[in-house]
């Protein structure tokens, strides 16, 4: 039996990705979430001196805060089996793979371990992120002084 | 499932049909016409679904709540307001925001007599309307 | 290769520990023992490991009437953590003369066939083979940390907590007994999806099994049960698919079965089923043991699985190889 | 009104997160890698200047998904590079705070103190 063979009979029988109940639990989900999260944003605006513009910073971070403590408790675990996306896409997902590496680390002390491994797996979002507003500011810039694009 | 998710698609076409009424209130003013002037400007923004005019001194607050779905463009709805207000009474200090915040304290400052807190509290938030994150 | 054991080394003591999840276990009633807290009351999941390790062995000792360490002549045993330091702990503890063994999932198999071929030549009377891992400890370092929230696919398999070994000793009447082990070779059909170890070792097993009985001039037939190790429910129906084309029938495919796919029985929680160096150990040394020593059975083959990826390998875009071990045991 | 307005953050919140779900299940990407992806559209979407009418049309559900993130860094650097021309592409950047990055450190480290990690519960 050669390789080709046998990669017919492996996907004959592997079930196939449930991409349709996939997409509406990701969707219900994360869409629940950021429900939650614009809960949160009229109660900063309501409450405390945020308007409309400022209040990411604080809803961020209480997301992130609820992050914590779902992932503490080992819930946020459960949620992303069902949600996938739904609860990875969220800041929430940020918050629970920084989280969840830090709680994971502890063993190795609070300096090789939590302080080495926190961004293990947020990293690379930080990464792109920088690297990409980089390039793109450039490019902005750029396009501005040849006089194609304005501010 | 399946019925849920039909009844969420269904409920904004219910809100939709039913969201005609603009409400605009202005605090207690001495000059009539402004007052009029204001309301007209707001009431005929079909964009805006709620308004709110602060008039201390020579300055005017207005806060204005954009239909949800038109949020989008909020920044231009604010300055068309502007634009407009300023054309009909050149002598006021207009500023306008679409900013729930905003909306939501001027909803306080209506019922306020005090002009020195009005004053104050204005001045605070066209602060904290500039801010950026 | 098949490695006939003229002497047929037996099989003298069994010793299998298992972690709290899996009281979940369809073979929980035959292990010898099952701890509360994962990590054995220890600082860390890895010294919990080890501890399970050193259980294990202690429990074989116990039960064989063995109680100077000096005693046991080898320490043949392997884990999945990187330079499987728990057994190398487990080992400094035990003092027995110890060769650290890998195979990934299939060192089970493979540790039990160097102790057969010591004990053939003469040069052990008692070894202590076997194989074990702690899910925590595995998990972190081939996927994500335990409580990260990642999606996994029907074919993701769960990695048990559990430890399996075997005293092997000269050769005794009515007790199990080793005739023949084949050595697989590294087969790699090209799956890169880590998340898939079932369709990357069917393979491998279906390479070993297939020569086992080639060599050994064998039917499948032969067997009361062919035991696979941590195949999980797909890649079990994988490897019956192969045996099917090469013109298996349908009565003889029911005598593959797969650790994996049984332990933590028809629990969806679970995906494809059980994974870990200490699947097969623990149900070979506690259920496959008991079987064969009531009667049940009297001809088995026993064929782990294990997947040699690191996530190293995994990163850089390399395919899974995959290798299988197979002992063929017996009761008079 | 009120209810529109949580009713776009749900569905474009959904929406957003629905893209991460089909890079994963449809493109096969990892989580890292479909977060890095979503990371850098949103740079890009703020590059265009499309981010923030998205943020004012759903509120959080613009700001709550990951690419908000890319959002943010992009439109400080851009803030920057207007004012203070090249120097400020890179400059910026480090102005930029993001209470997502700095809120998931503080609370990733009181959480490594008072939380283990939980394998026993599936």
């Amino acid at each position: 039996m050669d390789q080709q063979q046998y990669q017919q009979i492996e996907d004959k029988i592997t079930p196939p990705t449930p991409y349709l109940k996939n997409i509406i639990k990701a969707f219900l989900i994360g869409g629940l979430i950021c429900t939650i999260g614009h809960a949160i944003t009229y109660f900063y605006i309501i409450f405390f001196d945020f308007t409309e513009t400022t209040v990411g910073n604080p809803t961020a971070a209480t997301m992130v805060f609820l992050a914590m403590l779902l992932t503490g408790f080992g819930l946020y675990r459960k949620l992303g089996q069902v949600a996938g996306a739904g609860s990875a896409v969220p800041v929430t997902g940020f918050g629970n793979a920084v989280v969840s590496a830090a709680i994971e680390h502890k063993t190795e002390g609070l300096v090789l371990g939590v302080g080495g491994n926190i961004f293990k797996l947020a990293g690379s979002v930080i990464v792109f992120g920088v690297a990409s507003a980089f390039f793109v500011a450039l490019i902005k810039l750029i396009l501005v002084s040849m006089g194609v694009v304005e501010w | 499932m399946k019925k849920i998710a039909w009844t969420l698609f269904c409920i904004p076409f219910f809100l939709f049909g039913c969201s005609g009424e603009q409400t605009v209130e202005v605090n207690n003013t001495v000059n009539n016409e402004t007052d009029v002037g204001v309301r007209e400007v707001i009431n005929n923004s079909n964009e805006v679904y709620a308004g709110n005019a602060i008039f201390v001194d020579n300055q005017l607050l207005v806060a204005v709540q954009a239909k949800p779905w038109l949020d989008y463009k909020k920044k231009k709805i604010e300055k068309n307001l502007k634009k407009q207000i300023e054309e009909k009474f050149p002598d006021l200090e207009v500023f306008v925001s679409a900013d729930y915040k905003l909306f939501w304290e001027t909803q306080k400052l209506l019922e306020e007599e005090d002009e020195k807190k009005i004053s104050d509290e204005v001045e605070k938030l066209k602060d904290l309307a500039k801010e950026e994150t | 290769m098949v490695i006939l054991f003229n002497t047929k080394p037996s099989i003298i003591a069994c010793g299998s520990v298992a972690g709290p999840l899996e009281k979940k276990s369809v073979f929980y009633s035959y292990f010898d023992s099952v701890v509360e807290d994962e990590r054995w009351n220890q600082q860390t999941n890895e010294q919990g490991h080890a501890m399970m390790i050193q259980e294990a062995c202690k429990i074989i000792m116990k039960k064989a009437n063995i109680t100077n360490n000096l005693d046991i002549d080898y320490f043949l045993s392997g884990d999945l953590v990187n330079q499987m330091t728990p057994t190398n702990f487990a080992a400094r503890e035990l003092a027995i003369s110890f060769i650290g063994m890998f195979s990934a999932c299939a060192t089970s198999v493979s540790s039990l066939i160097v102790a057969s071929l010591l004990t053939e030549l003469g040069a052990s009377k008692y070894a202590i083979a076997g194989s074990s891992s702690q899910h925590n400890s595995i998990e972190r370092q081939f996927r994500y940390p335990i409580d990260y929230g990642g999606q996994k696919p029907e074919t993701a398999q769960w990695t048990v907590t559990a430890a399996g070994y075997a005293l092997v000793g000269k050769h005794q009447p009515n007790l199990p007994s080793i005739v023949a082990g084949t050595i697989g070779k590294v087969v790699d059909y090209g799956e890169v999806n880590p998340f898939h170890m079932g369709g990357a070792m069917a393979p491998a097993a279906f390479d070993t099994i297939q020569s086992h009985l080639k060599k050994r001039n064998q039917k499948i037939s032969d067997y009361d049960v062919i035991m696979t190790g941590d195949l999980g429910k797909i890649g079990l129906k994988i490897l019956k698919a192969m045996f099917a084309q090469t013109g298996a029938k349908q009565e003889e495919l029911e005598i593959f079965r797969d650790a994996g796919a049984e332990f933590y029985g028809e629990d969806k929680s679970f995906q494809s089923g059980a994974s870990g160096a200490g699947c097969s150990a623990s149900v070979y040394y506690s259920y496959m043991e008991q079987q064969l020593k009531t009667g049940r059975y009297k001809r088995v083959l026993l064929c782990a699985t294990g997947a040699l990826l690191s996530p190293l390998s995994f990163q850089q875009g390399e395919s899974i190889p995959c290798t299988a071990h197979a002992v063929e045991i017996t009761v008079e | 009104m009120i209810f529109i307005d949580f009713l776009l953050a749900f569905v474009i919140g959904g929406l957003i997160c629905v893209i991460g779900q089909l890079l994963m299940d449809v493109g096969k990407l990892t989580p890292a890698h479909t977060l890095s992806t979503l990371v850098v559209a949103g740079s890009i979407l703020a590059g265009l200047g499309w981010y923030e009418p998205l943020i004012d049309l759903a509120g959080a559900g613009a700001t709550i998904p990951i690419t908000s993130f890319g959002n943010a860094l992009t439109s400080g650097a851009i803030a920057e590079a207007e004012k203070h021309g090249w120097v400020g592409v890179l400059t910026g950047m480090f102005e930029v705070t993001s209470s997502g990055i700095s809120s998931a450190i503080v609370f990733g480290f009181i959480a490594a103190l008072i939380f283990k990690p939980k394998g026993k519960v599936n």
